[in-house]
Order: C-alpha cells, then structure tokens, then sequence
C-alpha cells in the first residue's frame, strides 16, 4: 500500500507532537517540575512513530523506557500521556505510572516498561493470545540496542520463533546504552543478524526514514500477521539528549551529536513531502502548528487536572 | 458432596482439565509438560485431550514462560505456566514480581493479568539445594501476587480451580512429598476452594498451630499424640499465604491462649516471622500465655544426603516439644 | 579518630577505592560505572584511578553480572558487582541465590565466594514501581548470603571495607534517598563497620525502635521529638540485616519493655515480621509491656505521582503515634 | 601435538571409567539404593572425556547435571565421586552434593551443575579471574542443547566475547533437552551457528569421535589460551539411557536409540586404535580391566565410607 497524503501528514504531524511533547519534557525538568526522572526520544521520531502508524488499527504495540515518541506514534491521547507525565489524575495511569509506564492496555498499548527489555516477553505472550484467539491482530515489540544483551532478548526471540508467533521486535539501536556504545557491549556490527540465532529473518533499516521503516513495517506486518513466525528489525537512529535527565555526555563527541542532528528525522520527512510535492511548505507549517497547539492544549489540560487523591495509593493492587 | 479418592498430583490435573474444559481460554504451558506429563508425571494425558494449541512445552527459558504467562493474561487469556521446580522461578523474577505483580497497578487499574504459575516445592526428595526450596515467603512479599498452597487431594483441586479463575497472578504452590498423597476429592466440577480463607484443620483449646504444606501432616500426628497426654490442639492451615486471612488465626489464638508456626521454608524471613508477628500485634497479643513459637528448617541451603536432608526440617518430635514448651509456661 | 565530613555516596566509594588499592585483587563491574560514573554518579573517578582491567562496564545484563561474579570469586578474585537498582537483582536471583549463596555448602566446604553485590534500594525519587524497591527481605530469606545496610556515611565507608574483605557472598543495600546526605567519616584506612554487631545509635529506657536505612532518620527525629515529651527512646540500627545481631536487640527490648520495628519495605514479608517474632520469641517476652509492632511500607507497588509515593511509607508522625500506642497500654 | 599412545590409553581408560561408574549408577537407583535423582551420559563419554583430556593440567572445568564423563574425563578421584554419589561424608561435598553437585574447586573443577545452563555465567567469571590473574589458564564450559534456550548463554556468550575471556563454550547436543527435541526447541539447526550472534567461533563436531573432540578442544583451548576471546562448540551426541531416572522415552523410538548405541563412542574409539594399531586388542582388554576393577574399587570405598555425621548440616554455610 503505498503511503497517502493522509497518513503522511499524520506522520508529520505525530513526528512533531512528540518533539514538542519531548522539548517540553525537559523544560518542565529542566525546572524541577516534574518528579522522577525521564527518557528522552528526540532524533528517534521517525523509528517511534512511523512504525506504529504502519500497523493496523488494531495491532498491538509494547513500548520501552525511551516510550514517548512510541506512544505518541501509536496514537495515545497526548492529553493525557502530558497528564501521566505530572502525575495527574486523568493520565492513563491514574499518576501511578509516569514516563516509564505509559500504557492503555484496552487500546492494544502494553506500556511502556522501566526494565530494559521487559517488554520482549509480554510480547511474545501477547502475540500468543493474538494467535491462539486468532485477531489476526500482530505486535510491535520496541526495544532498544542495549535490551538485546539480556537474556530475556534470547528467551523471547526463541520462543516466538518456535511457535511462528505474531511479533515484530523492533529494536530502536541510537548506538548507545545509556553511556555505554554499541560496539563496548556487542562485538557485532549489525543487531539484525541476531535474527539468524533463531532462524527467523533480520532486517536493517536507516530508522531516520520514516518511509523507510513505514514501508518496513507494513511489510513485516504483513509477514507475521500471515503466520510465517516473528522477524526483528534493527532501526538505526540516534538519541539526540542525554540518556535521561542527568547526563554529562562524556561518552560521545558534540561532532557526533552534531552529525545526527543533521539527519533531523523530522526535516527529512519534510524534505521528502516537498520535493515529491506532496504537501507544501505552508500545509507542512500548519501541521506543525496544529502539533504545537495540541501540545499546548494537553499542557493545559494536564497543569489543570487534579493529583489523584492520596487514598487511592491502595486502590487497583488487585483485580 | 460426591466424592472420588484420588492423589493431590491428580487432583491438580482434575481442577486443571476441568477449567480447561470450561473455558477455552484457559491454556497451558511449561517445560516437558505435553508428551511427557511433565516432570512428576502430573499433567500425563492433557496434551492429548487438549491439543498442541492448549498444553504447549517451552524450550528451557523459564524467564520468558512466565513473562509470555503475564502478557497473553493482559490480552485476554488465562494462562497456567508452570516452574518446573520453584527453585527457577529464581529466573522469572523480574517476570513475575516487575511485570505480572505490578502491571495492573502502575497500569491504573487498567489491566489484568489472570494467570497462575505452578511451583512444585520443597524437600525429601533428596534432589540437593537447587531442587528443594520453599520460597513462599520471597512471593508473599510481592504486592500484586496472590500465592496459595494446598495440603490436601480436596484442596489441590478446589484450589488450582479458584486460582485459575480468580483475576490476578497466583503462585500456585505444590508440595512434590504430597504429590502421592491420597484423598477423597469432591467430583463436582463446580468445588472452589476460595482463595483467603484459612481451614481450621483440627479444632483444640490449648494451642493453636498454624502450618501448611507437607509439613502439615506432621503437625496432625503430633497433635494426635499429645491429645492422648491432654493437651488440646487447634491446627489452622492458611492455604492462602498471601493475602492471608489471618482473622481466623487470631480468632484461634485468642481462644487457646498459645501459638506455634511451623514451616519447612528456612526460618529466617520465612512466613513464620510474619505470622508470629501478627499474631502478636493483633489483639491476641492479650490473650497470649506464650510467646508464640515458630518451628522451621533451619537456616542451610537443603543438602544432599538422606540423614542431612531429614535434619533440615522440623519432625514430629521437635514440634511436640515445642508443644510441651509453649503448654509449661 | 580522625574524621572528614562526606556524604554517603563518596564514602561508599571511598570504601571500594581503599580497598582496591589495598588488594589488587579487588574488582569492580557493573552497568555504565566506568567512564558514566554510575547511574547515580557514585563511582565517578574510579577508571580513572583503576583503569579498564578493575573497573569494568558490562553490558545490560544483571544475570551474568552475578554469575561472573560469583565464578571470579570462586577462582580468587574479589569482585564487587552492581545493580544498577535493586529491582534489578529480579533478574541476577538465580546465580545470587542458587549459585553464589550455595556454592560453598553445596560443595562440602570447598568453595570461597568473597562477592559483594551493591544494590541501591528504596522509594523516594519518583521513578515508580520497577525503581524503588526495597527487597533485602527476599535476601536475609537465602542462607549463604550476608545482608549489610549502612545507614550513615560512616557506616557506608567501613561496611564496605568489611564487605569487601568478607569471605562470603555480601549483598550491600544502599539507600538512594541517602547518597547526598553528608556526615563525618574517618579516614582512617583500617576503620571497619564490622558485619553482624547492631549499633546502638541512640540510648533510651521506654521503647526500643529497630530501623535501618532511610526512614531511620524519621525514627530518629521521632525520637526526639516524643524524648521532649518526657518518652525517651532506645533506637537500634542493625546495620546487618543477616545475620543479624539480634542479641543486641533483645538486651535493649529487655531493658525498655516496649519494641517497634520500622521499615520501608512492604509490610507484608518484610523483616519486620522477622524481627518482631525474634524479639517475642527470646526471654525478652516476659519483659515485654505492650505487644511488639511494625511500622513498614504498604502492601502496593510505588506509585509513581510524589504524594502517593510519600503515602506509601511511614512517616514522622506515623512513628510518634506508634510510640504513644505502645507506651498508652 | 599428536595424540600420543599412553594419552589414547588414559582416555580409553577414562571412558570406560565412566560407562562403567554409571552402569552401576543405573543399578543402585534400581534397587533404590540412592536418594535423588541422576543423569547419565552414557554414549556420550567420548564427549566429556576427550574434551576435559585436551586441556592443560591447571585449566578449569564447569560441569551439566549430566556431569559423570564430564567429571571422570577431568580426572575427579573415582572413589570419591562414588562416594558423593552415595552421600558419604568421603565424597567430594561431603554428601551435600550428591550426582548433580559433584565439584572440587582446588583442582579447577568448578563443579555439576543442577540448574540447566548455571555454569555459563560462573564460567565467565572464572575466565575473567584467569585473564585478570594472568595465569594462562582456560575454562572449559560444559552445557547442553536445551540450556542454549536460556538467557543465560546469551549473556554469558556475548560478555565473555567484549572482554574475549579464555572460556570454551562446549555444547554436548544430545538431540534432546528432558523430552523436547532440538527442532521443537529452536528453529535453527546448528547451535554452533548462535556463536555469530557474538561475533565468534563456532565449529560442529561429531561429538562421538573422541580424537576430533581431543583435536577440537586442544585447537579452541589454544585460540583462547592466545587472547582471541571464546569460541563456541557443539559437540553432536545422544544419550542413550532416558532423561533422567523416571523416563518412559515416549519421545524418541527405539530405532533411533538402536541408531545411536552403534555409534558408541568407546568401541569407536577401540576400533581406531586397532586399526591404527596403537594398541592391540590384549592391552585394550586389559585397560578396560582396570576400568572395572577401578570402580569395584571405588564402590567398596564408598560404600564402606561412613555417612557424613548429622551434626554436619549446619557446617560451611559460610566461610
Ligand atoms: C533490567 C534493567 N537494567 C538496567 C536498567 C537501567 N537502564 C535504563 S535505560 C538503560 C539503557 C538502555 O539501553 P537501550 O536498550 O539501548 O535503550 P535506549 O536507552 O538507548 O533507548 C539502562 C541501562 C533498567 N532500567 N533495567
Ligand atoms: C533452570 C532449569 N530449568 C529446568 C531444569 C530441569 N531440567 C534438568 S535437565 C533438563 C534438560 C536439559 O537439557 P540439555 O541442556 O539439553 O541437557 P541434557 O539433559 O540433554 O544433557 C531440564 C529441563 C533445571 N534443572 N534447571
Ligand atoms: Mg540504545
Ligand atoms: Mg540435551
């Protein structure tokens, strides 16, 4: 299916959100504002968002520590992800969760996850469900580079395999995790060829296209949703911020930084639009200030919603 | 009740295929659990009546049986993993007490996560430290967990049923000693045994002890030996050890004056500390002519060696005793 | 002594560092400690004064990091490892509790494990319920490991001396909501924190609080806030969790007839319980004028909004009216 | 180094050893004469035997659950291993060990293993104190197919390859983990090819030709010995007697069985050196002798050993 107008703007529009979500993020840290602390995606906006716009309605998606661009792509109400990022009342955690926790299980997100790679397994049991009650429905499993050096990548790419299960892991590799870079914590060079452990295919992509990991997508939906087993998609991107809110950054370059910043997911996909004359400057302006306006709107919305009432602290431990 | 003698192992099979035949969501998966019955010959035959798609063996990878256990229960199935000794849940943890445990709650209320997860434990099997834990205490400690223990055929039954109906991740423990333990077993395919609630197992008016698991039967013969000598003994089995309806316990001990817990678990930051001490801080603490006492394996890793292995764990002797001594003050 | 003021976290690494540059033998990895610092900045400046053979960054995975540790220490290393919180040792439980912890026992004797693991516990930070736990009751629950918490920077820097040169597996709790806490330390290079003897850290004659870690600093400003009152209170940090001086304890509850445990830790299965059976279990019983109580975490995973998060554990005001509760009776 | 006479003798010897010790394990479980459970690994003694013969004096070994050749290749006292076995207090642990624990620390054996993959990591750290100490040692890592499913050797492999540790993976792939064949375990169908995933060696071997199982070793041991970082082995084999002691084998036919006892890798190894004429048929006869008789020996020992006291149960807890 080739990519509408529609959805492209969409894209470009959700790209947006989550930069601006992402920048007032860390303004609102910058200024003590927010408990807790924080994982910022910016520079990875094409790798969180244009995957999730490439499934459909209904699939599901398990998000990572490094989640918002993923949920904000998955088409969560930015309302209340800004909500739950204050702790408020009306955020899809009740103020329970945070960054970290992002979720709407009804809607088919499983959340974001504070344990790195802690999203592989609950996938593979979500697709398990997806098979067996037969949805047709698939998962997108994000991960990130560092997540595949623990045991539950292995366990959970494994299994997946062995029972031709409905999941897509898709590892967001930005070359580091936390301070420590891809070729200090494996000695290979690309991730996907960790898919041949488990004999299921391995892809490489440039996560900095959103068309390219759109079209990606699409297709390796198409692949597990037809019962032909899971597949793993590295996405190479970069994190433009520190890893979290403290970060001096003394493990890379500010050339390195430089470089990526260059390759702004963002203005690509911009770039794209208008010289394929898909969307013009000015349609392209108006998306970004509606994405502005919105994130505006669900400030608002989240500053003015209530903290939740201390007695709930023991509501919701069982069901 | 129409009732049909049978051992506790079968008795979990029976509850299992039962809800297995009740709701097609319920499903099953474990290592060696199909073809094999599964290490203690306990699911012998499920494979067959329910098929590949229901009764599914994993490849060794505990840490992914029990995280595939929490995600397919938040979408929708109810699952039962099963650990093939409680020992590697050890290797699930995460699985279980940051994911399972805490989804719903972090999540707002907005998941659930119905799953069970089988963990055939303890010693005398002479299986050596990795194969014979008791690690109950570790799962009571898990906000979000329910964990449960059966003592008997009937309870095993009933209770495997609750669990897998009940809407959160229980850890079902089995005691492998009983495993050939043989009991009447209400066939009636609707017998719950309701989770957190306690059985007053032997009604007394001296002591009350509280005990579980295999070790419970030890219990009984040293409350029957003593009741010939006049001591009266009330024994109590929480069979729900987290949360546990400690109401029923308090209850006893106000009325006997005196309380002994008794586990197999290594006795420092075993269940017996909480027990006693709640014991204690509730009103019972009026009541009481003694301390309470906790009897339990002793503080070892579970060795080899027949005479070793027997030494770890508390005998009928040491709990008279400790009998005798709570009965003299 | 000689003393210089430092907070919690330069003690600790203050403590590793002398020691490493007292036995060459000493090791150290974990996640990101190297060139990073630590996640909570706590080993800054320790690659650079050890270099890349002694202070190792691994990649993300908890469950080699105690496996390798364990397997180094058995072939004569000194390692000390990290997780880089607490939770994470979810994921090391195997090799900490079924390899490191009973490797020596298991193998008649012959093995030596002198491990530390450092685990940085406890609520307080906003980072919700996979970052904020608190489980050394799962670790006092494994014979074969030692379970130390410093709860001042003194103690932190002579805890992990003793740590470090202990033969055995020593989990090393640190309290996050402690790092920045400044206190004076001594410089000495031979000042230990011996593992297993309770500190008295303030004398008292009506009621004896035993806490530990963070929320010690709330019992201690309760303390003296009920002392001006006229209810003066003996307060007992443990400062090793297991096993745990619990003479120490015994004698003070003896002397002031009244006992409270405060923890921050899930009441449920905490050490609380653990604590409080030991004391009604001892000859302190008879000295005892009110029942012995818990004060500890509540049974919830940590919320992540700040004044849930707070709700979670026992104030200063909580603290006081459990002092009044015991001392009214 | 070509594998002299008198080292082709000792491994002969070694192997009937083990087949023999565990001929007589089978026994006394039949007759209920030991506590516990045991693994055999008969038809798998050129694997364990050749490969612990191929390293140096001081290098270390990590044993499985199904440890006996693993042990007796290493050169483990006979006796005392018996002794073990029946949980006296001669034994290796003092009878706090038995089949699944037998270890002996001093001599770099670093013990069986009952938690299926438990030795990678413990591996690891052993070679990390070889590389570290500088002692030119190597660590041999025993482990079976079904263990290569855990996260365990995930993590283990690839830590093991960023710090290139002088560890040997060695798989004995014995076509079964419990009950569970190789293809319904993974859908790959060499192990060996999981060692790209790390960026090292991975070679297949037929695990019951113990002179390509020497040979193999020896080359590997030499590769890490030298600073190039850990190779992976997989050493194709089969068990012949069930999984454990209660097996109905109701997963694999007895043809297959038949198959594989008439590859036996002890009258294998016999036929090569006739046929090479190292040795004659009178000096193998007699070397099997000493086998039986070395383990007649070890029997009389351990069961004329006495139990360990009872008042030992709370001994070496800690150190
Ligand atoms: C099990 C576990 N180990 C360690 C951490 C601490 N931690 C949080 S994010 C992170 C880095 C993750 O790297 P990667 O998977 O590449 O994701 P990225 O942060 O780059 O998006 C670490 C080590 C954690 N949250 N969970
Ligand atoms: C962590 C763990 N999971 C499961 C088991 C139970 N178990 C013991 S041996 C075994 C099969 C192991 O298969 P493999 O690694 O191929 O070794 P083999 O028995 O074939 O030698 C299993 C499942 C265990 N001991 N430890
Ligand atoms: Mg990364
Ligand atoms: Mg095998």
């Amino acid at each position: 299916m080739a990519l509408t107008k529609e959805t492209l703007l969409e894209m470009y529009f959700r790209m947006n959100e989550a930069r601006f979500f992402e920048e007032k993020v860390a303004w609102f840290f910058a200024r003590g504002m927010v408990h807790g602390t924080t994982h910022l995606s910016i520079g990875q906006e094409a790798s969180g968002v244009a995957s999730c716009m490439a499934l459909k309605k209904c699939d599901l998606v398990s998000a990572t520590h490094r989640g918002h661009s993923q949920v904000i792509g998955f088409g969560l109400d930015l309302n209340r992800i800004t909500a739950e990022l204050l702790g408020k009342e009306t955020g899809y955690c009740k103020g329970k969760g945070g960054s970290m926790h992002i979720a709407d299980i009804d809607s088919g997100n499983l959340g974001a996850n504070g344990i790195v790679g802690g999203g592989y397994a609950i996938s593979v049991g979500a697709a398990l469900s997806q098979q067996y009650l037969k949805t047709g429905r698939v998962v997108l499993c994000f991960a990130g580079d560092g997540s595949t050096n623990e045991g539950s990548f292995h366990e959970s790419l494994n299994l997946a395999s062995i029972w031709k299960l409905p999941v897509i892991f898709y590892i967001e590799n930005n070359l580091y995790g936390m301070s420590t870079s891809i070729d200090k914590h494996m000695n290979i060079k690309d991730i996907a060829d960790r898919a041949k452990s488990y004999g299921i295919p391995g892809i490489v992509i440039d996560g900095n296209d959103a068309i390219e990991v759109y079209e990606t997508i699409e297709k390796a939906a198409e692949h597990t949703r037809s019962g032909k087993g899971p597949i793993l998609i590295e996405s190479k991107t970069y994190r433009w911020s520190g890893h979290s809110k403290s970060d001096a950054q003394a493990y890379r370059t500010k050339e390195e930084v430089e470089e990526w910043k260059a390759k702004d997911p963002i203005k690509r996909l911009r770039k794209y639009m208008i010289e394929n004359e898909i969307a013009s400057e000015e349609e392209l302006n108006k998306v970004e200030e509606n994405a502005a306006t919105a994130l505006e709107e669900a400030v608002e919305f989240a500053i003015n919603s209530p903290e939740p009432k201390v007695e709930t602290v023991t509501d919701d431990v069982y069901a | 009740m129409e009732m049909k003698e049978m051992t506790y192992k079968d008795a979990i099979r029976l509850g299992m295929s039962e809800e297995m035949r009740r709701d097609k969501n319920v499903i099953f998966f474990g290592e060696d659990i199909g073809l094999y019955g599964g290490a203690f010959g306990l699911s012998v035959g499920m494979l067959d009546e329910f098929g590949e798609d229901r009764v599914k063996d994993t490849p060794i990878s505990e840490a992914v049986i029990a995280g595939a256990a929490a995600g397919a229960a938040a979408t929708g199935l109810r699952p039962i993993c099963e650990m093939m000794f409680m020992d590697f849940v050890t290797i699930a943890m995460d699985n279980l007490a940051n994911q399972a445990a805490k989804m719903r709650y972090m999540f707002g209320g907005k998941a659930k996560v119905p799953m069970v997860m089988r963990l055939p434990a303890g010693s005398g099997t002479g299986a050596a430290a990795q194969h014979t834990q008791s690690l109950e205490a570790w799962l009571c400690h898990v906000p979000g967990l329910k964990v449960v223990t059966p003592s008997t055929p009937a309870q095993a039954k009933g209770l495997i049923k609750a669990a897998i109906r009940d809407d959160n991740p229980v850890c079902f423990i089995e005691h492998k000693l009983l495993y050939k333990e043989k009991g009447d077993v209400p066939i009636d395919e609707d017998y719950i045994v309701p989770l957190g609630v306690s059985d007053i197992k032997k009604e007394g008016t001296d002591v009350t002890i509280i005990s579980y698991g295999t070790i419970l039967q030890k219990v009984m013969i040293a409350a029957q030996d003593v009741e010939k000598e006049g001591i009266s003994v009330e024994v109590v089995d929480p069979i729900t050890l987290y949360p546990m309806d400690i109401e029923t316990i308090i209850k006893s001990v106000k009325k006997t004056g005196r309380a002994i817990v008794v586990h197999e678990a290594a006795k420092t930051g075993g269940l017996g500390g909480e027990i006693a001490a709640s014991i204690t801080e509730s009103e019972a603490f009026d009541y009481l002519d003694a301390p309470v006492l906790r009897l339990a394996g002793l503080d070892v890793p579970i060795p080899y060696n027949r005479n070793l292995e027997a030494a770890v764990v508390p005998g009928v002797d040491e709990i008279k005793n400790a009998i005798y001594k709570v009965m003299n003050r």
